[in-house]
């Protein structure tokens, strides 16, 4: 067994630099990388280009990152629920690459498998599609996307075991798979780490070989966007 | 005219048996409450659920159980979850049947447009553009004019388009619409509304075929 | 939920024609859809073209539809241990395109999810590569391959619910899980099938979207290819 | 000269601490037998499973835990299944360090010929056109020369290709050898192997570049 095991949130970030692109994994609030976006803050690193379906809300996730301008850009699918991104974004402080949500996960899924470029019917005919190769293939056209390059990719789990296998939990997996692997390091932060032989090799939803670093998260807040409710009757 | 829920109940006669259906934010949310029960449907959220149930009773959130909207949500009896990837697979596989989203603007062509106002409002297309580019069977949800009373079904749309030649349907507070090769065909007016009053509120060419029936609900 | 289940094997395969193409999940001998093949014998369609990693063996798997000349044409990526086959291919009385493995795989996935076509580094400068587009991405040629059509499945999964979710054990996964819904209809085998709502949601390998018909199989031989067992002390 | 275990045994001192390695069939499969202990390593089969132990004990072979020479095998801590799409993108996205994996024919320049001989032999490629495409550290196992007293390690392959210009290295029962831009460099000697022996058994260009010591196992 290859151990990925590493001590703590600082030594799992050993490397990050200014001007480095990241892939933060998360749906809005849910499934983020909490303690690696807590340590990016503190860090102080700048001009970081961040790969992320959303950009938090003001107050949490990459919303703490935005509020320190650490962020030179953003790639995304959505970013409302968030002022001062909108603001930074109007006002050109801020550069952003919006992408349609499936084309996302599939940019940082080729990064993972090697595949350099991939066809998708997503953007074709609108501006997300100006300036690349566009192709017809039976009758329908599509739109040439190419594979992500990031420094690293910053994913969180549900459990996850010293040989790096992880397992994530109800929709908090999103994107998370999808960035193993899709960077130059993958650093995987978890709920709960487990010796290696303690989880179901047939329930591991993401081998330990596309994870470089493992550690136990802390302090989770999980916080909700949008509570919910219905009345018990 | 039909209100939100009216335009929901509407396009829940359009959900059949055995479909699997994505339910954009708004209005197309609500089109889950009327579906009739004695159909089998399932709901797939692109953030990676299938088999989405009601919300959950107050003190049973969960923050990893959620929609697309960000909504603390509950699942049904067989359910799946998954990461983005497989998501969009479904949608970009056509293995879900039926998708209701939100508009801005749909022009006569089916051209959509609902993901930005330039210079004004950017919030960015989600998973909308995956979603229109892939399903075969996209019904547009949304009223028929917009706040300062222009229409919104259009000849040609003016804001960033979202998907080209891809809306089949339309259902407004005025009217049920169908995207045809000639335009937008008028299938039923929405109770007390007149074609007259639909035919003034589109600026697209309107089709009336014969008589048009007013619909039930 | 919608479900999925169907009475038995013949129920699961209604409609398949002469003329047809069928994937089959399966690695060797392992995870094979062994009452889908057996009902396919028994049936008597000919001409089909197969799209399975490898042909079985003389007298078990796809080499029993091997001996019933019923196949018109293989599409693998390995096919030794099957002598028939070797015979029926040399002589020319069987069609055979060769595919790399992961080409292979990617071809079903891309079916699944709705890519024509993707670059892959395989069979670059080979005879794969013969007739098909190349392009360079980053200094490296690849190779275009377009997605899979197919008209059936076959696949075979360790449990199943009756809304089609599926979950495989161990190697037995190897392809079945990447035809799901690469094909027009999808059809699942499956050991233990129970009712929505036994399966762990966060468990499922493939979500029941992919699958038109599950059956609860039987008579599994499972068949070991090369027992290699070490002493005990 | 080295017997098939010689040539495993000689490619283990290749394989590192923390290295993902897949093996094919035939002396490849060896290999796994002469790793050193004191380094950790995980071997990687194609179809489907990372963290292969040895084999099992008699009456506990389980038919779906194979490798992908259809062995039953065991799995070890950490181990993990995953279906053949992901399989191949652990091997295409270069998350595999080190591949070893028999062939036919090497050329001077690195090309691979192993799965095919036209009009007889044709047992296709398996998993190792993705493998040598892929892969950035890629060990030959084979014997120098074929049963008729060929040389394995030509100007040119003969046989239709596997690969092109991806061979590393190569161990055979006479000689460890590098390809370089120029050729064949020897690197050692098989034990009681001379450099003419080799010389002799090597049709394509061998790169004597000094004393060639003796190979240490």
């Amino acid at each position: 067994m290859i151990s990925k095991k590493v001590a703590d949130v600082k030594e799992a970030m050993k490397g990050i630099q200014d001007g480095m692109t990241f892939m933060l994994g998360g749906f809005g609030l849910c499934g983020i990388p909490e303690n690696a976006i807590t340590e990016l803050v503190s860090s102080n690193i700048k001009d970081i280009t961040c790969i992320s379906n959303n950009a938090g809300v003001d107050d949490f996730g990459l919303g703490l990152l935005l509020h320190k301008h650490q962020i030179k850009k953003m790639i995304s699918s959505y970013v409302g629920e968030n002022e001062e991104f909108e603001r930074q974004m109007l006002s050109g402080e801020l550069e952003v690459e919006l992408t349609p949500q499936g084309t996302l996960a599939e940019k940082c899924r080729a990064a993972q498998a090697g595949f350099p470029a991939f066809y998708t019917p997503a953007g074709y005919g609108t501006e997300v599609a100006e300036g690349k190769e566009t192709r017809e293939f039976n009758g329908k056209m599509y739109v040439l996307e190419e594979a992500f390059k990031a420094d690293f990719a910053f994913v969180k789990a549900w459990k996850g075991d010293e040989a790096g296998n992880l397992i994530f939990k109800g929709t908090a997996r999103n994107f998370n798979p999808c960035m193993c692997g899709a960077a130059t390091i993958t650093v995987a932060e978890v709920e709960e780490l487990v010796p290696a032989g303690e989880l179901d090799p047939n329930q591991i939803h993401i081998p330990g070989i596309f994870v470089q670093r493992i550690f136990q998260g802390e302090n989770y807040e999980k916080r909700i966007e949008q509570r919910t409710v219905r009345p018990r009757n | 005219m039909l209100d939100k829920n009216g335009i929901a109940k509407r396009i829940a006669k359009e959900v059949k048996d055995g479909y699997y259906v994505n339910l954009g934010i708004g209005i197309p949310t609500l089109v889950a409450n009327f579906v009739r029960d004695d159909i089998n449907v399932e709901f797939q959220s692109e953030n990676g659920v299938l088999g989405m149930g009601p919300f959950p009773f107050e003190g049973e959130e969960d923050a990893d159980i959620i929609n697309a909207g960000k909504q603390t949500i509950t699942t049904l009896n067989g359910a799946s979850f998954f990461d983005s990837a497989t998501s969009f697979g479904m949608i970009r596989g056509k293995h879900v049947d039926l998708t209701i989203l939100g508009a801005m603007e749909v022009s006569e062509t089916g051209d959509i447009a609902n993901w930005k106002i330039p210079g004004k409002m950017v919030k960015g297309m989600g998973g909308a553009m995956d979603l229109v580019a892939s399903a075969e069977n996209i019904i547009v949800a949304m009223m028929h004019t917009n706040r300062a009373g222009e229409s919104k079904l259009l000849k040609k749309c003016s804001l960033p388009l979202t998907g080209v030649g891809c809306v089949t349907k339309i259902v407004t507070n005025l009217a049920v619409i169908e995207v045809t090769p000639k335009g937008f065909k008028l299938l039923e007016r929405a109770p007390g509304v007149s074609v007259d009053e639909i035919k003034e509120a589109t600026e697209g060419t309107l089709i009336v075929d014969g008589e048009v029936p007013e619909m039930t609900l």
